[in-house]
């Protein structure tokens, strides 16, 4: 865990591609966290979201809720975590790459 | 000229991301406040403007919804979502807060074409 | 024919060069700027103590000229450029601020005025991104 | 021509769906104005540029020129412009979308 | 662990209040906070005369109530700063402005500081988009 | 901790659409200056820096050139391009101002991991 790398990830994947970018350099045991509008990835199913699945992968739950998606069926393995997590994945990872 | 115009908006970007989608329904009724003839037509992205459930507060920015429910008020009657966009983002039209009238890119092609001046945001 | 902007984009967008270069493009062509409607990050635009190095683009100044060859009406709307700190005197004595920034010959005002010139122009449009 | 769209695209279509999306709303008598990080799409090959190459597309010279892409080899029947056309598109066009 | 931060992004996107409540979280948990640095569009933030409406989220009063009470370094990169017209006073001087609008307790300084807080920091976060 | 720190900048957006790159350019040679190991990825849209016969008057910017000419000056010399994202965008990498070694996506994985910290432009 502590020589890996934590993906965070802001944009829609429906219109940008930076979780297919940040997907291409992860590596197995990097994690993915989903914030802002990057918690439409919660949506994706087939290719993607297998790819998301095979990672450890969180997403910001405020985010979720502020954008009705709690409702919705969401990407399976995908841990819904608050800012308080986000801080302490940043000190379990040993770096820190924005995709934005 | 003035009295007649057919505006089309066009709303294609996430809600919260940015505060673009806010102040473009601020703009929105504001065109409607000044009884212009508008058509809106939600897709890309901007189909994520129309879901229900959103609870804003949790990050601190106001909700779409009461705008998107004030639009009655304001006289702004044809609504458009692209049902492209909301199967490719597999969402149902019964997670929409209000009841736009679905339209496949053809549709939407024809509707645009009736219109005299967009707005695109 | 007649023309009007709207404009989203904040300075650091090439969109907000894009803008000022149509507008440069249709009133060398003998058309008509009804106004500029700046919206959004595009309030930004709007500041008058933005500091440009010597020789760098100065899309404000450019703005600026153009406006006093051709006066079209120039315009931040009121509640985008409240938020961002884009004021007048009057805002800045209603709201308490020490300062104001606006630029002369442009108006802070409501989206009145993008409804106005969406129904006065026969062109409107949008730069964004 | 009077009763169709000049769609204009400013991002680019490597990181954006913007050109994508643009696609798939014009029709055959519309035209596409690529601008800014639009022209990227110049570069574009298969299937994409084979939609583009389908209808009228412009792009912004000195945007090409900027971004040092003059030298490339670019998709086929795009037409390189200045504002000046821009602004002469526009007037041609009954209705302008912007996609960005 | 020693955090900075490194802010990218404008007050009208949602990244910047990320940083912030990264910032307040982090702090909850009894890390320190070592600097944020404000660069590219994130400078806007360092507006002291953004206006915001009553019961709306005012993310720069936000920033000063944590800045107060933790007194972490706060700071607008100044190049990034002066093109916006994000300005102190010897800078509004400098370039003969009639205003300026930097926010108490954000310093105007160099890159240097975001190399330096690089190096002194356990963890550089950089929020953008 | 200070003196052998290595700092890695990834650099993943295009050079004119926003003066972001321009920015992320002026961070690198700073970091530079103030002596640090530093190592430059360009990957995704960032690819598009590096392309030679770059004319930025055009657009009236500041040209990118300038500053990546002006690495090896400030002791910056491993500079990395995907090789992948040159290809995505059909570019050669006889298109390139500089001669940053191609790497594939595995081999930057393996160049991310060695840093003690990232800079995400």
């Amino acid at each position: 865990m502590s020589h890996s790398i934590l993906h965070t990830v802001n944009q829609s994947p429906f219109t940008h591609s930076a979780l297919q970018q940040c997907l291409c350099y992860a590596q197995e045991s990097d994690s993915i966290l989903l914030l802002e509008n990057g918690v439409y990835g919660a949506l994706l199913k087939h290719s993607l979201a297998d790819k998301l699945s095979g990672k450890k992968c969180y997403a910001i739950e405020a985010d979720l809720k502020a954008r009705g998606l709690l409702g919705q069926e969401l990407t399976p393995h995908i841990e819904l975590i608050d800012f308080i997590y986000f801080v302490e994945l940043t000190t379990q990872h040993k770096l820190v790459q924005s995709w934005y | 000229m003035t009295s007649s115009k057919k505006i089309g908006i066009t709303l294609g970007h996430t809600p919260y991301g940015s505060d673009l989608a806010q102040e473009a329904l601020d703009a929105t009724l504001a065109m409607g406040l000044f009884g212009q003839d508008i058509t809106l037509i939600f897709w890309g992205d901007g189909v994520f403007q129309l879901l229900k459930s959103q609870n804003s507060e949790s990050v601190h920015q106001k909700s779409l919804e009461k705008q998107i429910n004030a639009f009655e008020l304001y006289d702004i009657e044809r609504v458009f979502v692209c049902a492209q966009s909301l199967e490719q983002r597999n969402i149902s039209t019964s997670s929409l807060c209000t009841d736009a009238e679905c339209l496949s890119p053809t549709e939407i092609q024809k509707v645009l074409s009736t219109q005299d001046t967009l707005l695109s945001f | 024919m007649i023309f009007s902007l709207l404009v989203l984009s904040p300075p650091s967008s090439q969109a907000s060069s894009s803008a000022y270069q149509f507008a440069n493009a249709l009133l060398l062509q003998k058309h008509r700027l009804y106004r500029v409607f700046f919206y959004h990050d595009a309030a930004y635009n709007g500041s008058s103590i933005q500091c440009i190095g010597q020789g760098e683009f100065d899309v404000a100044k450019e703005w600026d000229k153009l406006q006093q060859q051709h006066s079209f009406d120039s315009v931040v709307c009121i509640a985008a450029g409240l938020k961002r700190g884009i004021i007048n005197k009057v805002e800045a004595l209603r709201y308490e601020k020490a300062a104001h920034n606006l630029r002369n010959g442009i108006n802070l005002s409501g989206l009145g005025e993008l409804a106005d010139a969406t129904v006065k122009s026969d062109r409107l449009i949008t730069f964004g991104g």
